[in-house]
C-alpha cells in the first residue's frame, strides 16, 4: 500500500473509477459542460488544431523564402499566408494557449475551488473562441486576408480588397473570449480561494495568470473598439483613421498597440507561471525569492500598459514621446531579468532531475533570455531605427513567443499531462522532442537576427540574393522544428491509451492539484481543502507523505 | 574539390559563399555610431546570457539529484535580488541614454544638409531632386555631403530604409517626415521599403548610388528634366491662381510669401509657429487650421487638387522665393497690360532660385 | 445616518454555510460568496466597458483639439432639448433601476415589477428620442459615409446666426465629428438595446417569483450595467451636445 | 484506494482566514436614491444652462467637471461603491487609472508633436 506514496514508481497506480473524464459520456456532455477541466480539454483540442494550421502557414513561408526569387507563391498569396500565420498564431494560439488550457484546468484546483467562478461564462468563452475560429477559417477559405496581423490603416481600410472585415470581426470575437477567461480568473483568484490559501501561499502560476488576466480585461476592449472603427471605416468610410478626410492613421497605431503590446505580456506571463512551477518541482526546492517573482509579474502587467508606443518609434510619434516610451520600455525589462535570475537561483542547492518539462524549461530560460535581451536592442531608440521592421524584429518576437511561450506551453503540457489524462507520456521520446525543438528553434531563428542587422525587411515575398544563405539555414531549421512539434502530437495521442498510469503525484510536487487523484473528480476535491502551508513547501509534502505511509500502510 | 561533388551543387556552393554576408557595409557617417551601440548591446547580452547559462549549467551539474539527493530550502536573498535588479537597471539606463543620443543624431539634420524629396506610393519610391532630376527606385547622392530626405506617402505607410547607412524613416500619408545621412563610401547600396504596404511590398526596392562629388555633378547635369522643382512650382503657383492673393500689391488678400520660409508667424489663435515644409503643405490643404493673424480665412482648400508632387513643387518654390518681383509681373501680365508684356526681358528678372539649384 | 441601514439578510453566514437554496450553484460555498463573486465579475466586465469607450473618448479628444470649429458647428446642429430630455430620461431610469434593486433587496415583488417596467419604459423612451434625432440627421445629410454633405456648414446656421460659416476644408472635418457622434451614440444605444432586452427577460423571471427570494445578484448586477450605461451618456451629453453653445 | 490522501486536510488545524469572506451588504434607503436622483437632475439642468454662458476655456472644464460629479454620484450611491468592499473600490480605481493612462499618454504624443523637431 505504501507504494502509492513513494512515487514516481507507478507500477501499482491505477486509474480512478470515477473522474471528470468518465463522469458523463457523449458529445453533449462535453459541449454543454460547465466543468473547467473539460473546457480546458476542449480548448486544448481547438488550439492544437489552430496551431497546426498556423504551423502549416509557417512551413509555406519558410519554403517560399528558401529561394530569393519568390518561386513558390505569388506575392499576394505570400502576403495572405504570413497574415494568416500571424493572426492564427497570435489570437488563436498564443493568447489562449496556457491560460485557456492549463490555466483553466489548474487554477481552480490550485486555489482550492470546485470550479471557476462562472462556469457558464467559461463555456461561453470557448464558444466565442470557436465562433471566431470558424470566421477565421471562412476568411482563409474565401480568399484570405493580407493586412498583416497588425491591420495597419490606411492599408487595411482603403487599399486592400480581401476579407478584412471578417478577419477583424473574428479577432473582435476572439478578444471577447479572452476577456471572459481573464475575468473568470480574476474573480476566482479573489473570491474562490480555499480557507488558509492566502495570497502569498498561491503558486506563482496563479500570480502570473492573475497579472495576465488584468491585462486581458483592461487591454482587449481597446482592440475591440479599434477593430470596430476599422470595420466602420472600411464599410461606410467614417474617416477617423483616413488622412485624406482629416483622420489620423497614427491614432490607429496608438489604439492598436495599447492592446497589442500588453498582449505580448498576456502571452508570456502565463508561460512564466509554468516555468516557476516546473523549475521548483524538478529541483525540489521552493522558488528563490517567491515575493520578488510574484510582484515582478504584477510589475510587468502594470508597466506593460505604459510602453506601447515603442512599436511606433519611427512611425511619426513626437520625439519627446519616443524618449518617454523608450525609458519606460527599459524599466519593463527589469522585472523579466529578476525572474530569470530568480529561476536560475532556484536551482542552487536543489536536487535536480531532468524530466521533459524541465528540459523545456531550460530551453525557455535560454531562449527567453535571448529574446528579452534583444528586446532591449529594440527599446533603445537609435538602435530601433535600424532594426525595426526587419528580420531582427521577427527573430526577437519568435524568441520570446515561440522560444519562450511555446517552450513554456509544451513544458506545461508535459508537466500536467499526467494530471489531465491520468497517464504518463513516454519519457524517452519526449526528451528527444524537447532537444530537437531547442536545436531546431535556434537554427531557425538565430540566423534571422543576422539577417535583420543586414537589413532584410520582414514580410518580403522575394529578397536580394545575398540573404539566401541565412534564409536556407532558417528554412532548414524550420523543418527540424516542425518535427519537434509533430512528435509531441503523436506520442501524447499515443499515451492517451498506452501511457503508463500516472498516479496522483508522479512528480512529487507540492501544488494542491497534485494532492488529488489523476484525472481529478468533477468537483476536484471531496471536501474543501484547508491550506496550512506555503507554496513549494517540500517539507510539508515529505511530512504529509510520511503520515500517509503510517496511516495507509 | 569540385571533382568529388556534382557540378551543379558546386556552383550553388560557390554562389552561396560569394553572396554570404553577415554584416552590412558601413557606408554613412552614422553607421559607426549605430554599430558601436550594437556591439555594446551584444556585449551586455552575451554577459547576461552567459551569466544565466553558467548558473544553470553549473547548478544542473553540481546539484543534480544523483549528487545532491536532498535539496536545501532557501527563502531568497534580498541582497542578491537587489543586485540582479540594479545591475540590469543600470545597463538598461546606459542603453537608453546611448540609444536616445543616437536617435537624435539620426533624426536631427545639420543645417547645411542638401534636401531631396521622396514620395512613396504603391509600390515605388519617387525621388525628386531640387534641380528637377526625377528618379524611380533609385537615389543618386554625393558622398561627404549631408543629405536630408523629406518623405511623404501618397497612399499607405511606407518606410524608407538604407541598411548600409543605418537609417530608416516612415513615409506617412499626409505628413512630412525627415531623416538625414552622410554617405562616406562610394558604392551602390540597397534601398528597401520596410513597412508592409500591400501586394508588391517586396518589389518596392531600389538602389542608392553614393557617388564622388564630381561624378554626382556629372550625373545631375545629365539627368535633369529641364525644370527645377521651384520652376515647376512657379508655374503651378500661377496656374492655381495663388498669385492673385499672394503678391505684394496693395490689394493682396493673402500674406506676402517672399522670404516667408523659416520665419516665425503669429497665428490667429495667438500662437507663433515656424514656417517649414510641413506648415506650407498644411496651409495649402487645410488653410483654416493655420490661419495667420491679420488675414481673413478666405483661402480655399486645395485638398484633392494638387498631387504630392505638386505640393513638393509649391513648397520648394515658396522655400526659395526671395522676392515678389516675378509674381507681381505675372499679375500685371494677366491683368491685361499688353504694353509691358514684351518690354520685360526675362533675363533681367532675378530668378527666384537658390544657388544650389541646377539650372536647365 | 438614516439613509441606509445594514441588511440583515447575510448576517448569519454560519447558517448559510449549510443552507443550500436552489439558486446557490454547486461550486460556491455559500450565498454570500456567490453574490460577491457575481458583483465583482460584473465590475470587471464594466472595466472592459470603460476601456471600450476609452478608445472612443481618446479619438474624440484628439480630433476635438484639432478641429474645434468643426466640432462646434456639428454640435450646434444637434437638438439640445433632445439631449437634455434624454439625459433626464436616463437619470430617472437609473433612479427607477436603483429602486428596483432596493425592492429586490427587501423582497417586495410588486414594487420590483413596477420599477422594472418603469425602467424599461424610460429606456425605450430614450431610444425613441435617439431614433428621432438620428432620423433628423439622416434627413439633413449628416451621416458620414452614407449621405454626408457639408452644405449646411459652409453657410450660416439659421439657429446660430452668430456662427460664422466654416471654410470648406474645416467644413469637411465636421465629418469626423459626426463619425464620432454616430459611433459613440450608436455604441451607447446598442448597450441600451441590450439592456432593455435583458431587463425584459429579468422582468419575466421576476414575475415568476425570482429575485425576491434572496437571490438578487442578477437584478443587482443588471443595475450596475444600467447605471454604467447612464454614466457613459452623462459624459457623451456635454461632449457631443454642449460644445460652445454660447456662441 | 489512491484517493485517500486528500482527506487528511481535515485533520489539520484551522488556519486564520486570509481575508474576510463575508462582507455585509447594505441596503441603501430609497430616500438616498431620491436625493441623488434629484441632484443629478439639477446638475443636468445646470450643465445645460452653463453651456450658454461664455466662460472661455472654462466652458469645457465646467462641463466635464459637472459630468464627473454626476458620474461619481451614480457610482457612489446608485452603484453602491460608497458601501462596497475595498476590492470593489480598487477595481473601479484601476479602471479609471488605465483609462487615464490611455488618454494622457496618447494625448502627450499629440501635444508634444507641436513642440517642434528639436
Amino acid at each position: 500500500m505504501s507504494t502509492i506514496v513513494s512515487l514516481p514508481d507507478q507500477s501499482t497506480a491505477r486509474l480512478p473509477k470515477v473522474s471528470y473524464l468518465n463522469k458523463e459520456y457523449g458529445l453533449k456532455s462535453w459541449l454543454l459542460t460547465g466543468d473547467h477541466k473539460r473546457i480546458a480539454v476542449l480548448y486544448m483540442i481547438s488550439i492544437t488544431f489552430f496551431f497546426f494550421i498556423g504551423g502549416a502557414m509557417a512551413a509555406l513561408i519558410r519554403l517560399q523564402l528558401l529561394t530569393p526569387y519568390g518561386d513558390l507563391l505569388a506575392a499576394d498569396t505570400y502576403n495572405k499566408v504570413f497574415t494568416a500565420h500571424g493572426l492564427i498564431m497570435v489570437f488563436f494560439f498564443l493568447v489562449p494557449s496556457v491560460p485557456a488550457t492549463i490555466g483553466n484546468f489548474c487554477i481552480p484546483i490550485m486555489v482550492g475551488a470546485k470550479d471557476l467562478a462562472f462556469p457558464k461564462i467559461n463555456l461561453l468563452s470557448w464558444y466565442l473562441y470557436v465562433a471566431a475560429g470558424i470566421m477565421m477559417i471562412c476568411v482563409l477559405t474565401f480568399g484570405g486576408v493580407d493586412t498583416g496581423w497588425t491591420f495597419t490603416t490606411p492599408l487595411s481600410t482603403h487599399y486592400l480588397n480581401t476579407n478584412v472585415v471578417t478577419a477583424g470581426l473574428a479577432v473582435f470575437v476572439a478578444g471577447f473570449s479572452s476577456i471572459f477567461t481573464g475575468l473568470n480568473f480574476i474573480v476566482t483568484i479573489h473570491r474562490m480561494r480555499a480557507p488558509g490559501m492566502t495570497w502569498f501561499r498561491l503558486p506563482l502560476f496563479v500570480w502570473s495568470h492573475y497579472a495576465a488576466s488584468i491585462l486581458m480585461v483592461l487591454g482587449t476592449p481597446v482592440l475591440a473598439i479599434t477593430l470596430t472603427l476599422v470595420v466602420l471605416e472600411r464599410t461606410i468610410g467614417i474617416g477617423v483613421f483616413d488622412p485624406t478626410r482629416g483622420g489620423d492613421p497614427l491614432l490607429f497605431q496608438h489604439l492598436f498597440w495599447f492592446y497589442s503590446h500588453p498582449a505580448v505580456y498576456i502571452m508570456i506571463l502565463p508561460g512564466m507561471g509554468v516555468i516557476s512551477e516546473v523549475i521548483s518541482t524538478f529541483s525540489r526546492k521552493r522558488v528563490f525569492g517567491y515575493t520578488a517573482v510574484a510582484f515582478s509579474s504584477v510589475a510587468i502587467a502594470v508597466f506593460g500598459f505604459f510602453v506601447w508606443a515603442h512599436h511606433m518609434f519611427i512611425m511619426g510619434i513626437s520625439n519627446y514621446s519616443a524618449l518617454v516610451f523608450s525609458l519606460l520600455t527599459m524599466l519593463v525589462a527589469v522585472p523579466s531579468a529578476i525572474k530569470i535570475f530568480n529561476w536560475a537561483a532556484t536551482l542552487y542547492k536543489g536536487s535536480i532531475t531532468f524530466e521533459t518539462p524541465m528540459l523545456y524549461a531550460f530551453g525557455f530560460l535560454g531562449l527567453f533570455t535571448i529574446g528579452g535581451l534583444t528586446g532591449v536592442f529594440l527599446g533603445s531608440l537609435g538602435m530601433d531605427i535600424h532594426l525595426t521592421e526587419t528580420y531582427f524584429i521577427v527573430a526577437h518576437f519568435h524568441f520570446v513567443m515561440v522560444g519562450g511561450m511555446l517552450m513554456a506551453y509544451l513544458s506545461g503540457v508535459h508537466f500536467w499531462w499526467p494530471k489531465i489524462t491520468g497517464r504518463m507520456y513516454p519519457e524517452g521520446v519526449s526528451r528527444l522532442a524537447a532537444v530537437i525543438t531547442f536545436v531546431g528553434f535556434i537554427l531557425t531563428f538565430f540566423p534571422q537576427f543576422v539577417l535583420g542587422y543586414l537589413g532584410m525587411p520582414r514580410r518580403y515575398a522575394a529578397y536580394p540574393p545575398e540573404f539566401q544563405v541565412l534564409n536556407v539555414f532558417s528554412s532548414a531549421g524550420a523543418s527540424v522544428l516542425g518535427i519537434g512539434y509533430l512528435l509531441p502530437l503523436l506520442y501524447l495521442t499515443w499515451s492517451l491509451k498506452y501511457g503508463k498510469i500516472a498516479g496522483p503525484n508522479p512528480w512529487q510536487a507540492t501544488g494542491l492539484e497534485w494532492q488529488i487523484q489523476s484525472p481529478p473528480l468533477t468537483e476536484n476535491f471531496d471536501k474543501t481543502p484547508i491550506v496550512t502551508h506555503e507554496a513549494y513547501d517540500y517539507d510539508w509534502l515529505a511530512n504529509k507523505t510520511r503520515n500517509e505511509v503510517t496511516t495507509v500502510g | 574539390m569540385q571533382h568529388f561533388i556534382s557540378p551543379v551543387l558546386w556552383q550553388f556552393l560557390v554562389k552561396w559563399l560569394t553572396h554570404f554576408a553577415i554584416f552590412p557595409p558601413e557606408a554613412s557617417s552614422i553607421a559607426p555610431y549605430a554599430d558601436a551601440l550594437y556591439f555594446f548591446l551584444i556585449f551586455i547580452s552575451v554577459i547576461g546570457l552567459g551569466a544565466v547559462a553558467i548558473l544553470v549549467t553549473w547548478f544542473s551539474i553540481r546539484y543534480r539529484q544523483s549528487r545532491n539527493p536532498v535539496a536545501t530550502q532557501i527563502e531568497g536573498s534580498t541582497i542578491l535580488e537587489a543586485t540582479w535588479t540594479i545591475i540590469p537597471l543600470i545597463l538598461f539606463m546606459i542603453t537608453f541614454v546611448w540609444g536616445a543620443l543616437l536617435y537624435f543624431r539620426i533624426y536631427s539634420p545639420p543645417p547645411n544638409a542638401m534636401n531631396i524629396y521622396v514620395v512613396g506610393k504603391q509600390w515605388m519610391w519617387k525621388i525628386e531632386h531640387p534641380g528637377g532630376q526625377h528618379e524611380i527606385n533609385a537615389l543618386h547622392i554625393p558622398i561627404n555631403q549631408p543629405i536630408q530626405l523629406t518623405l511623404i506617402s501618397q497612399d499607405v505607410f511606407h518606410s524608407f530604409s538604407v541598411p548600409a547607412f543605418r537609417v530608416k524613416r516612415e513615409a506617412i500619408p499626409g505628413r512630412y517626415t525627415t531623416v538625414w545621412f552622410e554617405a562616406t563610401r562610394p558604392g551602390v547600396y540597397h534601398l528597401f521599403c520596410t513597412q508592409y504596404c500591400g501586394t508588391l511590398h517586396s518589389q518596392m526596392i531600389g538602389w542608392v548610388y553614393a557617388m564622388k562629388p564630381d561624378d554626382y555633378q556629372a550625373w545631375a547635369a545629365g539627368s535633369t528634366s529641364g525644370h527645377s522643382l521651384a520652376q515647376n512650382g512657379e508655374r503651378l503657383f500661377a496656374s492655381l491662381g495663388c498669385n492673385s492673393c499672394h503678391n505684394s500689391t496693395p490689394n493682396a488678400h493673402g500674406p506676402n510669401l517672399a522670404s516667408v520660409y523659416g520665419s516665425h508667424v503669429q497665428l490667429a489663435n495667438g500662437q507663433y509657429t515656424t514656417v517649414d515644409d510641413a506648415f506650407l503643405r498644411d496651409t495649402i490643404l487645410n488653410p483654416t487650421l493655420h490661419e495667420v493673424a491679420g488675414y481673413a480665412p478666405i483661402m480655399p482648400t486645395y485638398q484633392g487638387q494638387v498631387s504630392e508632387d505638386g505640393l513638393i513643387d509649391l513648397v520648394e518654390y515658396i522655400k526659395r522665393l526671395n522676392s515678389n518681383y516675378r509674381i507681381d509681373q505675372t499679375i500685371d501680365n494677366s491683368a491685361g497690360q499688353p504694353v509691358q508684356t514684351g518690354a520685360t526681358p526675362a533675363g533681367t528678372s532675378a530668378p527666384p532660385l537658390a544657388p544650389g539649384a541646377v539650372k536647365p | 445616518m438614516d439613509s441606509h441601514s445594514i441588511a440583515a439578510q447575510t448576517a448569519e453566514p454560519a447558517h448559510l454555510e449549510h443552507e443550500h437554496p436552489a439558486f446557490l450553484r454547486h461550486h460556491f460555498e455559500n450565498v454570500a460568496q456567490q453574490r460577491e463573486a457575481a458583483t465583482f465579475g460584473m465590475w470587471l466586465f464594466l472595466l472592459t466597458e470603460i476601456m471600450f469607450f476609452g478608445g472612443l473618448f481618446c479619438a474624440y479628444l484628439i480630433f476635438r483639439n484639432w478641429y474645434y470649429p468643426a466640432f462646434v458647428a456639428g454640435s450646434h446642429t444637434l437638438h439640445i432639448w433632445a439631449g437634455t430630455l434624454n439625459t433626464t430620461l436616463l437619470i430617472i431610469s437609473s433612479f427607477t433601476m436603483a429602486m428596483a434593486v432596493h425592492a429586490a433587496e427587501v423582497r417586495h415583488r410588486g414594487p420590483l415589477l413596477r420599477w422594472m417596467v418603469l425602467t424599461i419604459v424610460l429606456g425605450c423612451g430614450f431610444l425613441c428620442v435617439k431614433a428621432y434625432e438620428w432620423h433628423d440627421e439622416w434627413v439633413n445629410h449628416h451621416v458620414p459615409g452614407l449621405n454626408f454633405s457639408i452644405q449646411e456648414f459652409t453657410h450660416t446656421n439659421p439657429a446660430y446666426p452668430g456662427d460664422k460659416p466654416l471654410a470648406p476644408d474645416m467644413a469637411e472635418k465636421t465629418q469626423i465629428y459626426y463619425s464620432l457622434y454616430f459611433v459613440m451614440t450608436g455604441m451607447h444605444a446598442l448597450h441600451m438595446i441590450i439592456g432593455v432586452s435583458l431587463l425584459a427577460i429579468l422582468l419575466i423571471r421576476a414575475r415568476g417569483g425570482a429575485f425576491t427570494n434572496g437571490h438578487i445578484a442578477p437584478v443587482e448586477n443588471f443595475g450596475l450595467y444600467w447605471h454604467f450605461v447612464d454614466i457613459v451618456w452623462i459624459f457623451l451629453f456635454p461632449l457631443l451636445y454642449l460644445i460652445s453653445r454660447h456662441q | 484506494m489512491e484517493q485517500h490522501q486528500h482527506e487528511h486536510h481535515h485533520h489539520l488545524p484551522h488556519p486564520e482566514p486570509s481575508e474576510p469572506t463575508h462582507t455585509p451588504f447594505r441596503i441603501v434607503s430609497p430616500m438616498t436614491y431620491l436625493v441623488i436622483g434629484g441632484c443629478l437632475l439639477v446638475l443636468t439642468a445646470a450643465t445645460t444652462a452653463i453651456s450658454y454662458v461664455e466662460l472661455g476655456v472654462f466652458n469645457a472644464v465646467v462641463a466635464i467637471a459637472i459630468a464627473c460629479i454626476k458620474a461619481s454620484l451614480v457610482v457612489l450611491f446608485f452603484m453602491h461603491i460608497k458601501y462596497s468592499s475595498k476590492l470593489t473600490k480598487l477595481t473601479v480605481a484601476s479602471g479609471i487609472f488605465t483609462f487615464l493612462v490611455l488618454i494622457t499618454m496618447t494625448m502627450t504624443d499629440y501635444a508634444s508633436r507641436a513642440w517642434g523637431r528639436w
